[in-house]
């Protein structure tokens, strides 16, 4: 069942099934990579200016959509299942929610008395 | 056959166990050690479970022995403390959290989805041998000294004011939480992946159901207490000032990292045995659970709202009054669906035909212990009485209610249920109902007493208490030594049964799982042609059908 | 029962004398959370024997000899309504019900006796305002409310009175707070309800309830000499607080009089009111909570004062309500031959009342 | 924290039949489904990674709040120029080994080989950047429990590196003893993250071993494809690493 000659592109596809398998072709990568690179200088340079509270919430902003094109384009969640999408937003849900809820106790400490 | 018990075993003389199954098919210490089958890793589970069960339960012994008096007597206070941590940290880590998934998930998810085996087998054997590592340092942990941390690593208590192994006992939990990470993982990956064709979500058994909820908390809460875990042990060494005051460090950030995982970690522990009990009522009351989607998603609901009600757990301890009124408000959420639950499983014995074999016994059991158990858990939740009663043997006999009422009587119903399927023999009828009711008998007579005394304000982990408190801690002791009992007969006539039993057939309870449906014990590949479900699940009427057939071929031979 | 030996006769007396089933209710709120309480336990009964009931008539009515052919129910969403609605509404009940207990516990009224209670391992130091101090014990006065404001020196403690229904975690690090108000005398326990080590079931006490004139009695017949205002006063110069917070107009440090309960504009912006918690935050952390207009001179005195020190200062500063004690115990001090001449040696710069920088 | 190789081990070669395709394991029913599982299970070890570090960015976004002002002292002591320089470099081995994912997939054997020894060397290059500035902090006395010193936050002159670059202010002592919790998130922070890029290196070098044995070029590609899954999940967590630790405030 198994042919072991050289697979053409279509074979190979075939081969892994229609809808899983989408291999994602090198130019994508490249354009990944070129954004990754000025979404770093353009956060390092952010830094530099002095904008107050701004400037964590600019470095977090770039430092997502970092990531969120390392998820979708490197990672290939971008052609998987909708499965593997819901896993990766469980966990950020579930991460958001250590984060949120311990940081709501923290922050509302001074409203109250102690 | 009498007219009151559905067991139909086959003709005793002629029926032998089948040559051909996962305990022959390959002999000798490696074929166990090195095993990937899920069956043979859950036998493993089973036998390393009991016996750190039994030491769990032989520190409970001292510890009741050390309250019959209101003075320390019976051992000096710090041995006393490091009893109690060790009972804690045994029973919690090494014995409920793993219990029902890691003997029978391991044993029946595969089958009841109609799968050959687990996603990854290899990664399965790992989860053993890392329980295996965990519970063997948690043995030099007691040999060397102890720990008298109790089982919440309270610091600053556990990093700068204690000198006993706090660092052991530490790695052996990081340990046993990785070997809970990958039994839930691997639960996810073969329900999500390996499902039978025609099993679709809603025709899977209230067990896998049950299962996948528990995994899902295993995946994502237990890397919150391994990282807590490591900071810990890194303030204790290094003294990073992560939680150390004097430096700066809040010591009730640990709170919160430990509760975020220790609050998911007892819905780890109760919902596998829910699982356990939606089959066994739906089996002896010959009937469809009630209101099936309701429990599924029920046991879904409680493993979501799990993960936002930690800090119940803290509300005297100095959190903000606002996020107290945010936690309590989600925990009354949570206990919802476990009267959900409690509810449906009564009507699913409405219009039954309910025969009173030993695991239905221990299902009563569960059922009427687990609802005192949540409702006092309610008392807790309701941040006005939590003031009162947080910190005593209130919460002491709430959660062992929920644990040893709950979780330990479903595990002990499922052992009788499925051990026909594990080991091709039936157990002792009669000595197993006596069992089971010493077994409730002697639990209330330990833990009821400790809600009066949990009201009167004794606290937790007291060496010694004011004398009005000694009646109830008599009566309690004198309990445990029922309990004791109760606890001590099934391996007596569960191993007996081993050599003696009858031999049970495929189906004797005349069960609708895909497992009663393959011989027992069951090939390694669990099934000689990969099963298709075309009928509904707990589908009694088509076993009605699938029996007639097998009498007309039986007949016609 | 003439066969009873006279040891377990003797045992059986003893037990049933102190034999007890609830505790006594000896403070304003414990009524209303055991009102709470009982309403729970009736809730809970009522659900048990629902479901005991059930599951006993239905075991009964349909056994397997009695109704052999089960029939298939595939359930009913009215009834799944009823037992999620039904436990939903009497949960939400009790919570608003227990919110409402719990805030009115972690609430302390304006005009309540405040007494610093510091837990230590394995015993209870409790400082009453008048220098009164207990170890392991607090005597109170009935029909008064009384704040505790809660430190622990090392671990984690609990303050816990069950007979007012009362209790607080004890943390390293920062006060906590509870109230009561206390309406039967008697003497009730006091445990320590947080596992702290070995010791920990030692770490319990009395807490003695006294009718006010009996109180006002062991008020005297206790003192033991200063109060804490008046040690504060003595550390306060000893450190040389005084130095810095000495009120006059180029002092290098914020004047300290009617400070108390005022709002503090920060050097990084914001205000924060000045309670126990926040003075004692400016003493070990100073340089966090500058008050606008002054340099983040002042050093940290993390590890040089203990908790009780600590307490004794911020008791100090909140009876401060003139400079004129400062001024007094500055003009002593300037007479001592080694203390540095400040500004006009000997101009004795009047003493403005009630100057308190914006 | 055991060694993560274990969990691509369950999908990695040894089937008896024949018929089926060498890398087919016995209990799935098809290529596809082995795949569809390894790949699943490798996206739910990530999930525990998330929950993992999430413990200490939430201990860092508390102490973050609490002491800012130490915190930004702290962060100047770090060079932004190694950062910046070690955030390329893993971008740039994420991009090496997307290429050997998809000369695995295409069955380019040199090719594959090629990327992975290239994502290889810039592991190796990372984890020489940080042991550059672990080394720094050593011989400054920055790191927590050691001999802890705030010379460098009280009296900044005495660091001209990092004073003339930002002209810090000096701390008083006790704000500048927070500068301790600083480094010692740091070093918890980066310190996990490096060792995880040991272990994938660790891998990593087991893999190109395989792949010059023309393991992942015939068809099987779930190994390469999951430490991929593995490798760009840590170089997420550096990028946010990058974000909150060095970039906490950087304008002079």
């Amino acid at each position: 069942m198994s042919e072991h000659n050289e697979p053409t592109q279509t074979d190979i596809a075939q081969a892994h099934g229609e809808h899983a398998h989408h291999i994602v072709s090198p130019k994508i990568y490249v354009v990944i990579l070129l954004a990754l690179l000025v979404a770093t200088a353009a956060t390092v340079w952010a830094s530099f200016l002095e904008l107050g509270i701004w400037n964590p919430v600019i470095a977090l902003a770039i430092a997502c959509t970092k990531a969120t094109l390392v998820v979708l384009f490197f990672m290939h969640v971008k052609y998987s299942t909708k499965l593997t999408m819901l896993t990766v937003l469980a966990g950020i849900f579930m991460f958001l929610t250590l984060i949120g809820m311990t940081l709501a106790d923290y922050i509302s400490r001074a409203w109250g008395q102690w | 056959m009498s007219e009151s018990t559905i067991v139909k075993l086959p003709d005793q003389s002629t029926a032998r166990i089948p040559k051909m199954n996962y305990l022959s098919k390959e002999n000798g210490i490696l074929s166990w050690l090195l095993t990937g089958d899920h069956k043979r890793i859950a036998i493993l589970y089973l036998i390393s479970l009991s016996f750190f069960f039994f030491i769990g339960g032989a520190l409970a012994g001292l510890i009741r022995l050390e309250l019959l008096t209101p003075q320390a007597d019976l051992m000096a206070t710090d041995t006393y403390n490091k009893v109690f941590t060790m009972h804690g940290l045994i029973m919690v880590f090494f014995f409920l959290v793993p219990s029902v998934p890691a003997t029978l998930g391991n044993f029946l998810i595969p089958m009841m989805i109609g799968a050959k085996d687990l996603a990854l087998p290899k990664i399965n054997l790992l989860s053993w041998y890392l329980y295996i590592a965990g519970g063997s340092l948690m043995l030099y942990t007691m040999a060397t000294g102890g720990v008298d941390t109790g089982w919440t690593f309270t610091t600053p208590l556990s990093t700068h004011y204690v000198n006993t192994n706090v660092l052991t006992t530490g790695l052996a939990a990081f340990i046993a939480g990785f070997s809970s990470i990958f039994t839930g993982l691997n639960f996810i990956v073969t329900i999500h992946k390996m499902r039978a064709p025609g099993m679709t979500w809603f025709k899977l058994p209230l067990f896998v159901w049950a299962h996948y909820a528990a995994s899902i908390l295993m995946v994502l809460a237990t890397p919150v207490v391994a990282i807590a875990i490591v900071l810990v042990a890194l303030e204790r060494t290094i003294g990073i000032g992560v939680f150390d005051p004097t430096k700066g460090g809040d010591p009730i950030l640990f709170q919160h990292l430990f509760w975020f995982y220790s609050h998911p970690a007892v819905y780890i522990m109760i919902l596998p045995g829910m699982g356990v009990i939606s089959e066994v009522i739906s089996t002896f009351s010959r009937k469809r659970v009630f209101g099936y989607t309701a429990v599924a998603f029920s046991s879904v609901a409680i493993a979501v709202f799990g993960f936002f009600v930690w800090a119940h757990h803290m509300f005297i301890m100095g959190i903000s009054n606002y996020s107290v009124l945010v936690f309590s408000l989600l925990t009354m959420l949570v206990a919802v669906p476990s009267a959900i639950k409690v509810f449906n499983w009564t009507f699913t014995m409405y219009k039954g035909s309910i025969t009173f074999e030993t695991p239905m016994i221990y299902a009563f059991g569960f059922l009427g212990l687990f609802t005192i158990g949540g409702m006092t858990g309610v008392f807790l939740g309701t941040s006005g009485t939590d003031i009162h009663l947080t910190e005593t043997y209130f919460i002491v006999a709430h959660f062992h209610f929920v644990m040893v009422g709950g979780m330990l009587m479903a595990f002990l119903s499922g052992i009788h249920f499925w051990w026909p399927k594990m080991t091709g023999r039936m157990y002792p009828e009669k000595i197993s109902q006596l069992a089971a009711v010493v077994t409730f008998i002697g639990f209330n007579f330990t833990f009821f007493p400790q809600f009066i005394l949990g009201t009167l304000g004794m606290p937790r982990r007291y060496a010694s208490y004011p004398p009005e408190f000694q009646i109830l801690n008599v009566f309690s002791t004198a309990g445990a030594t029922i309990l004791g009992v109760g606890y001590l007969l099934p391996v007596l006539y569960l191993v007996w049964s081993l050599k003696y039993g009858k031999i049970a057939g495929n189906n004797p309870w005349q069960a609708t799982g895909l497992e009663w449906q393959t011989q027992s014990p069951p090939l390694t590949e669990n099934f000689v042609k990969m099963p298709i479900m075309d009928h509904d699940v707990y589908d009694y009427e088509w076993l009605e059908a699938q029996q007639e057939k097998e009498k007309e071929v039986a007949s016609a031979r | 029962m003439s066969h009873i030996s006279p040891t377990i006769w003797q045992f059986l007396v003893k037990w049933m004398t102190n034999f007890a089933l609830f505790p006594p209710e000896a403070s304003k709120i414990a009524p209303q959370m055991d009102a709470l309480y009982f309403f729970m336990v009736l809730v809970s009964l009522i659900g048990l024997t629902i479901v005991v009931l059930l599951i006993v008539a239905f075991s009964i009515l349909y056994s397997k000899e009695r109704h052999p052919v089960a029939e298939q129910i595939e359930g009913s969403t009215l009834l799944e309504a009823t037992w999620t609605i039904i436990p939903l509404g009497l949960f939400l009940m009790m919570f608003v019900w227990g919110a409402l207990i719990y805030f009115r516990v972690f609430t302390p009224p304006a005009n309540a006796m405040n007494i610093y209670v510091v837990g230590k391992q394995w015993m209870w130091k409790v400082e009453h305002p008048g220098g009164q101090h207990e170890i392991n014990a607090l005597h109170v006065p009935t029909g008064r409310a009384v704040q505790l404001t809660i430190i622990s020196q090392d671990v984690f403690h609990s303050f816990s009175i069950p007979a007012f229904r009362v209790k607080r975690e004890a943390i390293p690090g920062r006060y906590t707070t509870v109230w009561f108000e206390a309406t039967t005398p008697g003497t009730y326990h006091l445990f320590c309800t947080q596992y702290c080590g070995t010791e920990h079931s030692h770490m319990i006490g009395d807490v003695v309830v006294l009718s006010p004139e009996d109180y006002r009695k062991w008020l005297a017949s206790s003192t033991s000499g200063a109060s804490i205002a008046q040690n504060g006063e003595r550390l306060f110069a000893s450190l040389s607080c005084a130095a810095c917070h000495n009120a006059r107009p180029d002092a290098r440090g914020p004047s300290l009089a009617n400070v108390y309960g005022a709002k503090l504009p920060l050097a990084s912006g914001g205000t924060v009111t000045a309670d126990d918690a926040y003075l004692r935050e400016a003493i070990l952390n100073p340089s966090q909570h500058v008050t606008q207009g002054y340099a983040p001179i002042m050093p940290t005195y993390q590890g040089q004062v203990s908790e009780e020190g600590i307490i004794s200062l911020v008791e100090y500063i909140k009876n401060l309500n003139s400079d004129y004690r400062i001024q007094q115990t500055l003009n002593t001090t300037d007479l001592l031959p080694e203390s540095e001449q400040t500004a006009a040696p000997g101009a004795k710069v009047p003493a403005t009342k009630g100057l308190v920088k914006p | 924290m055991p060694d993560s190789s274990t969990v691509e081990h369950g999908a990695s070669v040894a089937a008896e039949h024949e018929e089926h395709p060498a890398y087919l394991r016995h209990h799935f029913e098809s290529t596809e489904q082995q795949a569809d599982a390894t790949n699943f299970a490798m996206w739910l070890f990530l999930l525990t990674e998330i929950m993992f570090f999430g413990g200490l960015f939430t201990a860092y976004l508390i102490y973050r709040n609490w002491y800012y002002p130490a915190f930004v002292a702290a962060s100047h002591q770090l060079d932004v120029f190694w950062g910046t320089l070690n955030t390329l470099v893993l971008i740039c081995s994420s991009f090496t080994m997307a290429m050997g994912v998809w000369c695995s997939e295409t069955r380019r054997k040199k090719g594959l080989v090629l990327c992975l020894a290239l994502t290889f060397i810039l592991g190796l290059c990372f984890l020489g950047i940080k042991t550059i500035e672990y080394s720094e902090k050593i011989e400054k006395h920055h790191v927590p429990g050691f001999h802890y010193s705030l010379q460098s936050f009280t009296d900044p002159q005495s660091d001209p590196k990092v004073f003339n670059e930002y002209h810090d202010k000096p701390l008083p002592v006790d704000l500048a003893v927070h500068t301790e919790v600083y480094f010692s998130l740091y070093f918890l922070m980066t310190g996990m993250h490096a060792l995880h890029m040991i272990i994938g290196i660790g891998i990593l070098a087991f893999m190109i071993f395989r792949a010059r044995a023309g393991a992942y070029t015939s068809g099987h590609v779930t190994f390469v494809e999951n430490f991929g899954l593995y490798w760009h999940f840590v170089d997420i967590i550096w990028i946010y690493l990058f974000a909150l630790l060095y970039l906490i405030s950087r304008h002079q």
